[in-house]
């Protein structure tokens, strides 16, 4: 057991990279296979994750309902999301006949791509991260603006006037929230000094931002959570798809594997989201430290680091879960308002607060 | 006001009227052509002040259509109803009532759509309930439709 | 391919939406033509008539005590209070009265119904402005009260009790213990609706303000129930032509003040505590005796016309019937309150946004049968 | 060849047809996704390069921004759905010649040029370093442009703050306070239709 642990991720990657290059002994290969293993695990990894949030979602939906939520396909349903994937696969997948067909093909195809990218630089566990490019969060935040292209492409594409409005909506959502959104990390950026993912792990070894930050940090921690639920178009902002109003939004006129895939990149970016949250407030892997408490520091590493990574991850999701089966929807006036006129100069005076705080090391 | 003060007042106005107090309302009978001056006086007059016109509709009595307008004041809690005779059965028509009560704007069509009377300068005289495209009016006594099942 | 071709955008740049007849927030099968700038709402036109089924048309072929079970199909979710209707308009025809237990009998179901369909538009109007969770708290004590309908009459929506000169059947001996259960647990929940949906800022956000209708508008479009009374126009018929001894019970007539989605929503939350007050008061008092009247086997009216009012749960609900003296009417009229209401839609709705509409529609409480009867 | 070439080749494929895409396609919409591609591209030869920095800030102002606002303006444009009309041979023809003329003299330029390596290292493009220089007041220092592009940017917001500001019309007139029963309200329109019993 202890041997287990011990292995870190690296060292498997590294004893992977090694037996390849004397296998082959061929620099190009080995790096072509290396880069198949490192997207098939990822996808090996969505899949379930995506799985396991549908189910996720529907259990806490219903225990926010007073009802039970899927218990018949399998074991406490869990197997009811499968049966919905099957059904969803085994779905005639319709193209209008009046659309676009080549961009209506390939808007879910961007949006599913834009998410799978930005998993790249998240570090899920001690040692164990995909690419750990100097600039983490910026390449977040840069990447994950190609979405909202594919979601603007769905709407334009389907020749319905209800994804168009839907669409027109998601655009003016996200490139507004996109501003509080990159405000918030910045105040991480300017308390760590890096942008790399490691390093905002690293100075959070002997206590979590959000408690080493005092209140400007906290300030920004909620602000994020809320642009970041507006962001991925999660309700109480779903406003693109706005069921009571626009019907389906921009995904409308999609069904079968193509709506599917919409759905899939929902869940993705929400674990996404929730996950840079918890790397930036809340620690990501670093377990729960307390300044130069070494003994009660030690009991914390007991736990290994990724089941910290998911745990807080998963709390932060289950929060937002918790916004979409509670509040009702807001108008679209009220959503730009709240942006431009609330969040965005909150948050500009807080990354002075922060920035003032990190010059003169006030905070712990 | 009480029913007798009403009569008194429309008829001090409006000459050849006809009440009918036999049921639960005071009626008061038109012709069609005499409604719209009617209708304003109901409406406008401090003491009458039948702002609330509850029901409109329409009886085929085969030889004549009448229109029914039930009005109630809201200040003075007072109903009254007045019928309009169409006499023209083939080409019904009768002065619009909807500037007066915005309600009738549906209920002037829902009556066009089922009788066939044609409402003078209403601003959209289309069938409301119906196809377009729809041949009679169903509510008329007279209207037979093939595919009718017979109770 | 030509999305803002001249079909769609007219030549003032408008962008023109057909919404429904198959729309989630329509609430049944109603087409709103709505002319758009941007999300702003210019100009709405309802399109009727998807499920006209020409009620009239076919209570002018049935038998007195045929046609009221027709009438249930109006407005189905106060498909008692229709029944009630009808039959207190053939007892003004007949010149009889229900009997005392009857008719204590018939208000009770009355008011029932209207907590039942008060609390289903409750819990869609919380689903149409994107709050899903209300909806089912709405239906679990929805649920309860359905279940004493079924109990007593066999039937959970479409009941057909009423009889002209009472109630079809007596009550199931459960009735009096199980209504007094459903009073304690709403009394108890009504908080709990509050703390849900009418306390959350958003909710105020997206209601106050909205939708505002003047009352001099809402007499004029002929408004009734709660959406006349948001504008703090009195026009509850139970207060102001009572009918089957509602002047005999205490209970409040809410007027609101500003006319907006918030006020039409507060008047109807605060109805159904009043209802549950009617229900608390009779309850105990169920007199002994007939349920029903004796009438003859076929009933033919005397000649002439009769006109009855009753408040459903969305406003006045007028029943005029001409006889000539036959076992059938000669013409019978359904003034519906739907009707009228949805005309007011588009003073309601004009400059307001789409999230807007959804709101205002959800707070008129369409019914849509009973708009197309 | 080894794989950075074929990488290369890829990324320069991508961006040229994305380029010649753009250009050909009839339909505007395609066009503004077609250029998508081709600046992806370019962001992916930064990567390539190892200049991260600048490649998430070429995603994030071109991609994010500029495509947008380009795609926004596409959903805002009447007619934007249908086909664009196919030029004609004139046209065409002088738009072949401008290109070629252009190929040509930048073909020329840079042949004419003779480049070779500088003694200089270039600076190391970390954000930090690029921070630094950014906002330093030494030789290779960036304060200045820096400031000035700032101003001209703040000038523009404001500019399209002032055009897009309306003059709101409140939306609904405030209410007279109803008195109890809710009916001494209908007097203010009465007035008026007595007005019109007179002329009766």
């Amino acid at each position: 057991m202890n041997l287990l642990l011990n292995i870190s991720f690296s060292s498997l990657a590294r004893w992977i990279d090694l037996s390849l290059t004397n296998l082959l002994n061929n620099y190009m290969l080995v790096k072509a296979i290396e880069m198949v293993i490192a997207g098939l695990s990822l996808l090996v990894f969505l899949v379930p994750l995506c799985f396991f949030l549908g189910y996720m979602e529907r259990k806490v939906a219903a225990f926010m309902q007073i009802r039970l939520g899927p218990n018949r396909v399998g074991p406490k349903g869990s197997l009811q999301i499968v049966a919905d994937t099957v059904k969803l696969l085994l779905k005639e997948g319709l193209t209008p006949n009046a659309s676009d067909k080549f961009l209506f093909n390939l808007a879910p195809v961007i949006v599913v791509i834009a998410c799978m990218l930005v998993m790249a630089p998240i570090a899920f566990a001690k040692d164990f991260q995909l690419w750990d490019l100097s600039i983490g969060v910026l390449y977040i935040s840069s990447v994950s603006s190609i979405g909202v292209i594919g979601i603007l492409m769905a709407g334009w594409s389907s020749y319905n006037k209800y994804s168009l409005l839907g669409a027109m909506r998601s655009g003016a959502q996200i490139v507004s929230y996109e501003l509080s959104v990159g405000l918030s990390i910045i105040s991480i950026v300017v308390l760590t000094g890096s942008m790399r993912m490691s390093d905002i792990v690293l100075s959070q070894e002997n206590g979590w931002w959000i408690f080493k930050g005092h209140i400007p940090v906290l300030i920004s921690f909620i602000i994020f959570i809320i642009a970041s639920t507006a962001e991925i178009n999660r309700a109480p902002f779903d406003l693109a798809e706005a069921e009571q109003e626009l019907t389906a939004g921009f995904h409308t006129e999609y069904s079968g594997m193509k709506f599917a895939m919409f759905l899939l990149a929902e869940y993705i970016n929400l674990f996404v989201v929730s996950a840079i949250a918890a790397t930036l407030f809340l620690g990501g892997w670093m377990p729960f430290h307390i300044g130069h408490w070494e003994a009660f520091n030690h009991v914390m590493d007991f736990l290994p680091s990724s089941i910290w990574f998911l745990g807080k991850t998963f709390a932060i999701i289950f929060i937002i879960m918790q916004f979409r089966w509670t509040f009702p929807r807001l108008r679209v006036d009220q959503l730009l308002n709240l942006e431009w006129k609330y969040l965005l100069p909150i948050s500009m005076v807080n990354v002075l607060l922060v920035t003032i705080m990190a010059i003169m090391g006030w905070h712990f | 006001m009480t029913s007798e003060e009403i009569k008194q007042s429309v008829t001090a106005l409006f000459s050849d009227v006809i009440y009918d107090e036999t049921g639960e309302f005071l009626n008061i009978l038109i012709n069609a052509s005499e409604l719209r001056p009617l209708m304003e006086l109901l409406y406008s007059k401090t003491e009458f002040k039948f702002d609330y016109l509850f029901c409109l509709t329409c009886i085929d009595w085969k030889t004549h259509l009448t229109m029914v307008y039930h009005l109630l004041s809201k200040k003075h809690r007072h109903n009254i109803v007045v019928k309009a005779k169409i006499a023209d059965t083939n080409k019904p028509e009768i002065e619009t009532v909807c500037d007066i009560w915005k309600t009738a704007d549906f209920h002037e069509r829902e009556v066009y759509d089922l009788f066939g009377v044609k409402f003078l300068n209403h601003p959209d005289m289309r069938r409301i309930l119906l196809d377009e495209d729809w041949v009679g009016y169903p509510l008329r006594k007279n209207y037979a439709d093939e595919n009718m099942i017979k109770l | 391919m030509s999305l803002l071709g001249e079909d769609i955008v007219t030549g003032k740049g408008e962008f023109v939406i057909n919404i429904g007849p198959q729309h989630p927030s329509t609430h049944g099968v109603l087409h709103l033509k709505v002319w758009l700038d941007g999300e702003t709402i210019n100009k709405i036109q309802p399109h009727l008539g998807y499920i006209h089924r020409s009620i009239e048309k076919m209570s002018e072929c049935l038998s007195y005590r045929n046609f009221i079970y027709v009438t249930s199909r109006m407005d189905y979710l106060s498909a008692h209070i229709n029944n009630q209707a009808c039959a207190l308009a053939v007892e003004k025809g007949l010149q009889i009265e229900a009997t005392p237990r009857g008719r204590v009998i018939r208000l009770l179901m009355a008011e029932l119904t209207r907590l039942q369909s008060h609390l289903l538009w409750w819990g869609c109007t919380g689903l149409d402005l994107g709050a899903v969770t209300p909806f089912f708290y709405a239906f679990r004590e929805r649920e309860a009260i359905m279940d004493i309908m079924d109990e007593t009459c066999g039937a959970r929506l479409t009941m057909n009790y009423c009889v002209p000169g009472g109630v079809m059947y007596d009550v199931h001996p459960n009735f009096q213990k199980r209504v007094k259960d459903i009073i304690v647990q709403l009394r108890s929940r009504f908080d709990e609706y509050d703390q849900l949906l009418t306390g959350n800022v958003i909710f105020e956000q997206r209601t106050k303000g909205v939708g505002y209708l003047s009352p001099e508008d809402a007499v004029s479009y002929g408004c009734t129930g709660a959406t006349a009374r948001g504008s703090g126009v009195s026009c509850d018929i139970r207060k102001w032509f009572p009918y089957d001894g509602y002047e005999n019970v205490q209970f409040n007539e809410i007027l609101g003040k500003t006319g907006d989605c918030y006020d039409r929503y507060m008047v109807r939350m605060a109805e159904m505590k009043e209802s549950v007050n009617i229900i608390e008061q009779l309850i105990n008092n169920i007199p002994e005796g007939d349920f029903q009247a004796k009438t003859k086997m076929v009933l033919k009216l005397a000649k002439g016309e009769y006109y009855q009012r009753v408040e459903t749960a969305r406003g006045e609900l007028g029943v005029y019937i001409v006889s000539d003296g036959a076992a059938s009417p000669y013409r019978i009229k359904y003034r519906s309150p739907n009707f009228s209401n949805l005309s007011a839609l588009e003073v309601m709705a004009k400059g307001a946004k789409i999230g807007d509409l959804v709101a205002i529609m959800s707070t008129i409480d369409l019914v849509i049968p009973d708009v197309d009867r | 060849m080894n794989a950075s070439t074929i990488i290369f080749y890829i990324l320069a494929a991508t961006i040229i047809s994305g380029a010649l895409l753009a250009v050909t396609s009839r339909k505007i919409f395609r066009s503004a996704v077609f250029l998508l591609f081709s600046l992806i591209g370019i962001a992916g030869l930064y990567f390539f390069i190892d200049y991260e920095f600048i490649a998430a800030v070429q995603i994030i102002v071109y991609v994010g921004g500029i495509i947008v606002l380009i795609i926004f303006s596409v959903f805002l444009t009447h007619g934007s759905g249908e086909d664009m009309k196919r030029p004609t041979i004139g046209r065409a023809a002088f738009a072949a010649l401008a290109a070629i003329f252009g190929g040509v003299l930048t073909m020329f330029l840079i042949s004419q040029h003779t480049f070779f390596p500088s003694g200089k290292t270039g600076i190391e493009p970390s954000p930090e370093n690029i921070g630094s220089q950014m906002l330093s007041t030494t030789e290779h220092g960036y304060i200045l442009p820096f400031e000035v592009v700032s101003m001209l940017l703040l000038a523009a917001m404001i500019g399209c703050i002032v055009i897009a500001i309306k003059i709101k019309v409140p939306p609904h007139k405030i209410l007279p306070e109803t008195d109890e029963d809710g009916i001494e309200i209908f007097d203010q329109k009465q007035t008026t239709l007595e007005n019109k019993q007179i002329q009766l």
